[in-house]
């Protein structure tokens, strides 16, 4: 008889991150495949489940997948809030969770268990890297504006952290309430008002087209850029922008304009199976893939070919991996939190067959947050 | 322009043995009556007794499950109310159907929109009730009740109907407005208007009436003219609670 | 002595309008007193200040003494009047069973405990089949109000202000709509209210008008015209004039 | 002046048997629902047990809901802010001052019923749609407030929440099936309370509001009082019902009390039934199990559960619950008249 | 001075913005008592179906003017054919119609999803504004001109509907109607038309702020469920039913929202709820609203 490994797919296929939802199911599929659907002698059953962009509805699926299917791992959720439930649940249950692209810092700091890791990275390190990169770079002055919740309060501080540790200065934070705002003039105007060198964002979704759009419309992009990151600037939200994000300038953690090996395998390897590039969050999709599959596998040989009884072993496994990721080399710290060893700046440019990224430089990853004891 | 209809006439509505239900129960078991071009009938009979839902199935708001009513020569049975009405009928409803946001000002608009008549004969009828060209500005709901219910006579009476279908026009109005009413009744009725009229004011009803119909209990217990009703003193006593 | 209700000068304006002039009235406990006028006298905005509906503009009203005027309408309730619509003013999806129920809890001590189920209070359930039985309503205890023929519903009326067993009790046209027959049985009620309940009403029926009060005040335009008895009113050739009209030629109408 | 006359025995028969045939219809469900609820969960497996918690700690809420929308007739829209002021009370109390869970809860009760008591009064003075508007306005101040406190974690909420402690009957609560049944427990007692309530002289007052405010003052009653404790009676069953919810899901952030969540609470009332005691059991229960079935079997599952509403709303008066009873009725009626 | 200028056109064009969205509302809901939950759905369709014809013509002018088409007509077979039989099957409680017209919601926004995301991948797209209103114009300041064509529109149909509802017989039928609807019919109307109409009015309206948002802002299936409650709010705090008070309504809650956001960014989570709390405890019926009846 054959031996299944169940692994659930938990993450937010619709509200505002359908998108990303998409990217990294698009991308699991992909690993799925180029393993041939098995690890360790074990067919791999991936379960889907919708978490709504919702807590509730995530904590309800998770205990789905958990007490009615039995899978053995879950990953992939995007939210924060989600996130931060499902590791309570995680740890709860004994079941482990590797969060795909949920980025509150708690999630391995404050929060972190053995039966909790994530393959993405946390806001801070992210945001501090870019904060460090502008500052590098000669800027002194620069408003921060984002979201007045968790995830922008994160993002705003990880900024201030590089910004200001490389000698530039936070002259303004505006921080607009989430989902309500309607209109981004008043913000701009105040931006503007401080005459600061650029705007440092971080939107995502349909606030991130407006704040893009009118930013543009306030005629704002000479005299103060508007730089965020691959949220603001996401791929999939291009469409809506109308050419207004033309020359604009991000950090990511992996931009299809990188040629490593590995990021060229990756794309060779996406584009024959989906007739496309790969954005940042298919990366992302697929090293929450690898280091799950990766970490199955050597869980279960140490087991003498059995799943383990222990979900955390899967996890002491997974914190164990060196993955040579498209997006560089990713390791794990001691909170079970990926880290790669640089991020890259790119610049969106109009070539013949549209728009697309063009990398402008490497810069040192940040540093996280101290983690916790387990 | 009716009077040639006047003697030869047949009847203008002819409701012959309509059920009516309101959900379950059944409320209409078999009513028949009729009335005449040019003629006043008179439905009468206590509180409960089925007027109302005769007068609402005839009218289609609550339509009779089976039977037949023909209205100006057609079978309405089944038609929507709208329909029913623009073949030249006016209805004062029991419960007066005064709008309570419109103002009496728009009412009448309303009306006149509806049916279609000069504004000149706006003025005919506030004639008739100097009270409500007083209060033209007033909203429905600011209306005291007898007021209510000469806007609602009024408003029916603007349409210049073939048959007009009242259902208590006098109640809450002021003794000498009863007379009013009725005399209006009497006047248009000359000029060949048909009359269907509940009222519990029995002496007003018998005055204008042609024809009686009583009903108890969904069903007709008589029917005839009202010389024959006080020749039959029974009949009123049990069916209207007096003689008349 | 005090009588029990007061009304001193009392003036109600809409806006420009003035629809209540200089309005007094005093009845004394047990009264039987009517007040007919014109359609849009202000029969009705009278008795809506006298039960709380609405602020007088000025001049005071008072039950026993005390002040009422400006007075929430349950103060006013509970200071022991009662009162009918003139327009229906009932609990459609409720049976009328329950509706007189609500009005009898409302004075018993009984109506804020929400600790004890409503049908462990058999008195109040008696109570409200009485009140049933007196408005001849015992037939459609259990159907819902809304089922009602309009007649029944103005039965209804006055049997829920009865139900409140008020000292003072305001009728406005509970005549209305009733067939002959019901009201006779109205007026044979109203003539056997216990002794000390006042009676204000409100009547176009001539009938009812006469054959249960004794004293009757005429409003037209906002302002009582005359007070007087029965007689005296039928009488005065302005009251015909204005109100009564012809019909009463014959002294006391047709039916009875 | 007392009254010595006598109703006809024959009247206080008729009004008598009004109130029995109520009660008789009570347990007729009631009787039979308990022990579906008891016996269902042994049969199951852990997952239904959690949906069946979930449906039971929803109508906590939403019966406590129906005592204002269905016997008060007062729609509010922002039942979540008391969920979530339960949840949050149970959250500090017992996640970050390390009190007894049980001590918790009992202050996550008296929150609710405190500040829905104050919210109330504020609220009751408006009805119809304002008062939809104003209980939405007061619902998204707190769950702005609940947002911006860096104290509880802001958006990203505080997990881990313990579960109340039950080793002093031998048991342990992380277990699925022992939860579920401390749960059905708390329920129980809560619709006690509620049917306790309705069937009241208080209650009766509610419903003669619901039908008519302005006669309900005509005949002697103080409205205000009624529906201010009314709402502090549904808020303080919100508040157990959030108190519940964050054990149930070791977790809580605002994303409970948005107006989406105080819509969906609404939603299962009138699906179920709001002239229903059990109507709002029916409607959380079919709301939360369809949902978890639809949103896993498809993707298009909106437009299902779109058209779902659509057709409930359509076909069945009253709800499921007003359904189910018209269907019984006529089912009788046919059998006795054959 | 001129930062106090921008903001002012700034909240007068998210006022008109709002307004537009509003006065459909209002006038289903204030008029015929109708609480369509489903006028979010409108205004995602419009906005869809606007960008549908901006793609195949190239034009917005185009798609200005036949997106809220197909609204209108989803408006119009909705309250003909669903809503209206059920109101006439006793079936008029608030609840229930917010109840299907919410499920309506549900259903558009699923199908919108199915169709665009799912089928043809689109999450987020916009209309393209035209050349013409591109760059900025100058009033006082330079000013988006897109913004102030906002404005404009929103003036301009404000008065048109204002012209049809106050100014002729329609909006008395349309209350009577509501009031009475029996009565109306009794009258020979033919209400059920009348009030098809003006919901299918109402729903064009809701399409045309659509295809005015979807150049401005961004298309995407939550922007139905997001503008529902600030339409709302604005309807509420105007009075029910009144264009007048939809116009104030709306001046105040863009005004407020801009004017914190520029001054007072740290309320600017709480203003629209505060003032609406107040508000509503003073002054139930909102501006224009009639006083709730007393008798
Ligand atoms: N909506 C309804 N549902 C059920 N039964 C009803 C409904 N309306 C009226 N009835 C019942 O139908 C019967 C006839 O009522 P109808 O209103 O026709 O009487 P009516 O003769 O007009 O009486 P009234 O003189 O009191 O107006 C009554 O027994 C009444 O209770
Ligand atoms: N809120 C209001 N605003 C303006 N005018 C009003 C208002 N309420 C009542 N009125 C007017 O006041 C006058 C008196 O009304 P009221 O209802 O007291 O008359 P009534 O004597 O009871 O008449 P009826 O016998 O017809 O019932 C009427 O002309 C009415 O139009
Ligand atoms: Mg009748
Ligand atoms: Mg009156």
């Amino acid at each position: 008889q054959e031996k299944v490994v169940k692994i659930g797919l938990l993450t937010d296929f619709s509200g505002v991150f359908a998108q990303l939802a998409k990217d990294i199911e698009d991308a699991w599929m992909l690993a799925y495949d180029e393993r041939g659907g098995m690890i360790a002698g074990h067919k791999i059953e991936i379960i889907r489940e919708d978490a709504e962009n919702s807590p509730q509805v995530a904590v309800q699926k998770a205990n789905k997948l958990i007490k009615s299917d039995g899978v053995a791992v879950f990953g992939g959720l995007i939210s924060s809030g989600g996130g931060i439930a499902l590791a309570g649940l995680a740890d709860q249950e004994k079941v482990p969770f590797v969060a795909g692209f949920a980025v509150a810092d708690e999630l391995t700091g404050k929060y972190c268990s053995p039966y909790v890791a994530r393959t993405s990275f946390a806001a801070n390190a992210l945001q501090s890297a870019a904060g460090a990169y502008w500052a590098s770079e000669g800027a002194k002055t620069a408003v921060f504006m984002g979201p007045d919740y968790a995830a922008g309060h994160a993002m705003r501080d990880g900024f201030r952290r590089g910004f200001e540790g490389g000698g530039g200065e936070v002259v303004l934070e505006i921080m607009t309430p989430l989902g309500s705002t309607r209109d981004w003039g008043p913000s701009l105007l105040r931006a503007q008002q401080s005459n600061a060198e650029m705007i440092y964002s971080f939107y995502a979704g349909s606030e991130a087209v407006q704040v893009v759009k009118q930013h543009s419309d306030f005629a704002m992009k000479q005299s103060m850029p508007l730089r965020g990151d691959m949220w603001l600037y996401d791929e999939a939200l291009w469409s809506a922008m109308g050419g207004a994000q033309l020359d604009a300038v991000q950090i990511t953690v992996y931009t299809n304009a990188l040629e490593t090996e590995a990021s060229e395998r990756f794309k060779e390897a996406f584009k024959k199976k989906y007739d496309r590039l790969p954005v940042a969050s298919n990366a992302m999709g697929y090293t929450n893939a690898n280091a799950i599959f990766d970490a199955l596998a050597v869980a279960i040989e140490e087991n003498n070919g059995e799943l383990p009884e222990d979900g955390a072993k899967i996890i002491t496994a997974l914190s164990n991996l060196e993955l040579d990721d498209p997006r560089g080399p990713v390791r794990f710290n001691a909170s079970n939190n990926a880290v790669q060893d640089e991020l890259y700046m790119i610049r969106i440019v109009e070539g013949p067959e549209g728009l697309h990224h063009e990398l402008i430089a490497h810069t040192p990853y940040g540093e996280d947050l101290p983690g916790c004891d387990m | 322009m009716s009077e040639p209809d006047k003697g030869t006439n047949g009847s203008i509505l002819a409701v012959s043995d309509i059920h009516t239900y309101y959900g379950d129960s059944h409320i209409l078991q078999g009513v028949s009556l009729e009335v005449r071009r040019g003629e006043c009938t008179a439905l009468l009979g206590r509180n409960g007794a089925g007027k109302t839902t005769t007068l609402r199935s005839i009218v289609g708001l609550t339509p009779a499950r089976s039977g037949r009513i023909v209205f100006a020569n057609q079978d309405i049975s089944g038609w929507t109310t709208h329909r029913i009405v623009r073949l030249g009928l006016g209805y004062v409803p029991e419960n007066r159907g005064i709008f309570s946001n419109l103002t009496v000002r728009e009412h009448l608009m309303v009306a006149v929109w509806a049916s279609g008549v000069s504004s000149q004969r706006l003025d005919q009828v506030l004639a008739i009730f100097p009270r409500i060209s007083e209060r033209m500005d007033n909203l429905g709901q600011q209306l005291s009740g007898g007021e209510q219910q000469m806007l609602s006579i009024a408003r029916a009476l603007l349409g210049e109907p073939d048959l007009l279908v009242l259902d208590e026009p006098s109640e809450g109005l002021a003794p000498i407005i009863v007379n009013e009413v009725s005399d209006t009744l009497a006047r248009i009725k000359e000029t060949g208007t048909s009359i269907l009229l509940v009222e519990q004011n029995a002496e007003m009803a018998l005055s204008l009436a042609d024809s009686v119909t009583i009903l108890s209990q969904g069903r007709v217990q008589f029917s005839g003219t009202p010389k024959e009703l006080e020749e039959a003193p029974r009949i009123s006593e049990a069916y209207l609670g007096v003689s008349v | 002595m005090t009588q029990q209700l007061q009304i001193n000068n009392v003036t109600k304006r809409f806006g420009g309008l003035r629809i209540i002039e200089g309005f007094d009235l005093e009845l004394q406990a047990g009264a039987r007193h009517a007040i007919i006028g014109p359609n849009g006298a202000g029969k009705t905005t009278l008795f809506n200040m006298i039960s709380g509906w609405l602020v007088p503009t000025s001049g005071n009203i008072s039950i026993d003494g005390k002040n009422i005027a400006g007075m929430s309408p349950e103060k006013v309730t509970e200071a022991g009047l009662a009162r009918s619509f003139q327009k229906n003013t009932l609990f459609e999806g409720l049976s009328v069973l329950e509706s007189l129920r609500l009005s009898i809890q409302a004075r018993s001590r009984a109506r804020f405990n929400f600790l004890a189920a409503a049908s462990s209070f058999k008195d109040i359930i008696e109570q409200a089949c009485i009140a049933a039985e007196k408005m001849n309503l015992q037939d459609v205890l259990d159907r819902q109000v809304k089922t009602l023929s309009y007649g029944q519903k103005r039965q209804l009326e006055v049997a829920m202000a009865l139900a409140c067993s008020p000292k003072i009790l305001l009728l406005d046209e509970p005549a209305a709509g009733t067939s002959p027959a019901e009201r006779t049985l109205l007026m044979q009620l109203l003539n056997e209210l216990p002794k000390e309940m006042t009676l204000l009403l409100v009547e176009h029926d001539m009938d009812v008008v006469f054959g249960v009060c004794s004293q009757i005040t005429v409003l037209n335009y906002g302002r009582a015209v005359v007070t007087g008895t029965p007689e005296e009113i039928r009488q005065n050739e302005d009251v015909r004039a204005a109100y009564l009209g012809k019909s009463l030629d014959q002294d006391g109408g047709r039916h009875e | 002046m007392a009254e010595v006359q006598q109703a006809d025995p024959q009247t206080s028969a008729v009004a008598m048997a009004a109130d029995r045939a109520e009660s008789r219809t009570f347990w007729i469900v009631a009787v039979p629902g308990l022990a579906v609820l008891t016996i269902a969960p042994l049969l199951s497996g852990a997952y239904f047990v959690a949906l069946l918690t979930e449906i039971l700690i929803f109508a906590i809420l939403t019966s406590g809901l129906n005592l204002l929308v269905g016997y008060t007739g007062l729609v509010s829209l922002g039942h979540a802010a008391f969920l979530g002021v339960g949840a949050y009370v149970t959250a500090i109390i017992s996640l970050l001052w390390g009190y007894p869970v049980w001590l918790a809860m009992i202050a996550a009760v008296a929150a609710g019923l405190v500040i829905s008591c104050l919210i109330g009064v504020l609220s009751v003075r408006t009805r119809g749609v304002q008062f939809l508007l104003i209980t939405l306005a007061f619902g998204q101040l707190f769950h702005a407030v609940a947002e911006k406190s860096r104290y509880t974690g802001g958006d990203d909420g505080m997990t881990r929440i313990p579960r109340i402690n039950l080793e002093f009957i031998g048991l342990d609560s992380s277990d699925a099936q022992v939860f579920y049944f401390f749960v059905l427990a708390c329920f129980v007692v809560a619709l006690f309370f509620l049917r306790i309530v309705v069937r009241s002289p208080f209650g009766r007052v509610l419903i003669g509001i619901r039908e008519n405010e302005k006669r309900v003052q005509a005949v002697g009653y103080r409205i205000s009082p009624y529906k201010s404790l009314a709402f502090a009676f549904s808020g303080m069953l919100a508040g157990l019902s959030g108190s519940l919810w964050v054990q149930h899901t070791y977790f809580i952030n605002p994303h409970l009390m948005t107006w989406q969540m105080s819509g969906e609470a609404l939603l299962m009332v009138i699906i179920g039934g709001s002239q229903a005691f059990f109507g709002p059991l029916l409607g959380s229960a079919f709301y939360v199990l369809l949902k978890s079935y639809l949103s896993t079997i498809t993707d298009a599952y909106l437009v299902i559960f779109g058209l779902m509403f659509v057709f409930v709303v359509a076909f069945f008066n009253g709800g499921i619950a007003g359904f189910t009873s018209s269907m019984a009725a006529r089912v009788l009626a046919f059998w006795r008249r054959r | 001075m001129s930062f106090f200028l921008f903001n002012l056109l700034n909240g007068l064009q998210l006022s008109m913005l709002l307004f537009l969205m509003a006065i459909g509302l209002t006038v289903i809901f204030g008029l015929m008592d109708i609480l369509n939950l489903a006028h979010g759905a409108f205004y995602m369709v419009g906005a869809y179906f606007g960008y549908v014809l901006y793609q195949l013509t190239g034009s917005f002018w185009f798609a200005l003017a036949f997106g809220p088409l197909l609204p209108m007509l989803l408006g119009f077979i909705l309250q003909l054919f669903v809503l209206q039989p059920l109101i006439d099957r006793g079936r008029s409680a608030h609840l229930d119609m917010a109840l299907l017209t919410f499920g309506i919601l549900f259903f558009i926004i699923g199908l919108i999803d199915l169709i665009f995301f799912e089928t043809f991948g689109l999450t987020f797209i916009s209309i393209e504004k035209p050349d013409l209103l591109r760059g900025a114009i100058y009033v006082g300041t330079f000013y988006p001109a897109y913004r102030l064509l906002i404005i404009a529109l929103g003036l301009i149909v404000g008065l048109l509907v204002w012209v049809l509802l106050d100014r002729t017989v329609i909006g008395a039928v349309v209350r009577a109607g509501v009031d009475d609807r029996e009565m109306v019919r009794a009258m020979g109307i033919d209400i059920y038309k009348v009030f098809a109409l003006v919901f299918a009015l109402g729903c064009g309206l809701a399409g045309l702020a659509g295809v005015v948002a979807g150049a401005e802002l961004s298309i995407d299936v939550n922007m139905g469920v997001q503008i529902l409650i600030p339409t709302l709010v604005v309807v509420i705090l105007g009075g029910l039913g009144s264009v007048k008070g939809c116009f104030i309504g709306a001046l105040i809650v863009g005004m407020a929202d801009t004017m914190t956001q520029a001054y007072l960014p740290a309320l600017s989570m709480f203003t629209t709820y505060i003032f609406l709390a107040v508000m509503l405890m003073v002054r139930p019926q909102g501006f224009f609203g009639r006083a709730p009846k007393v008798l």
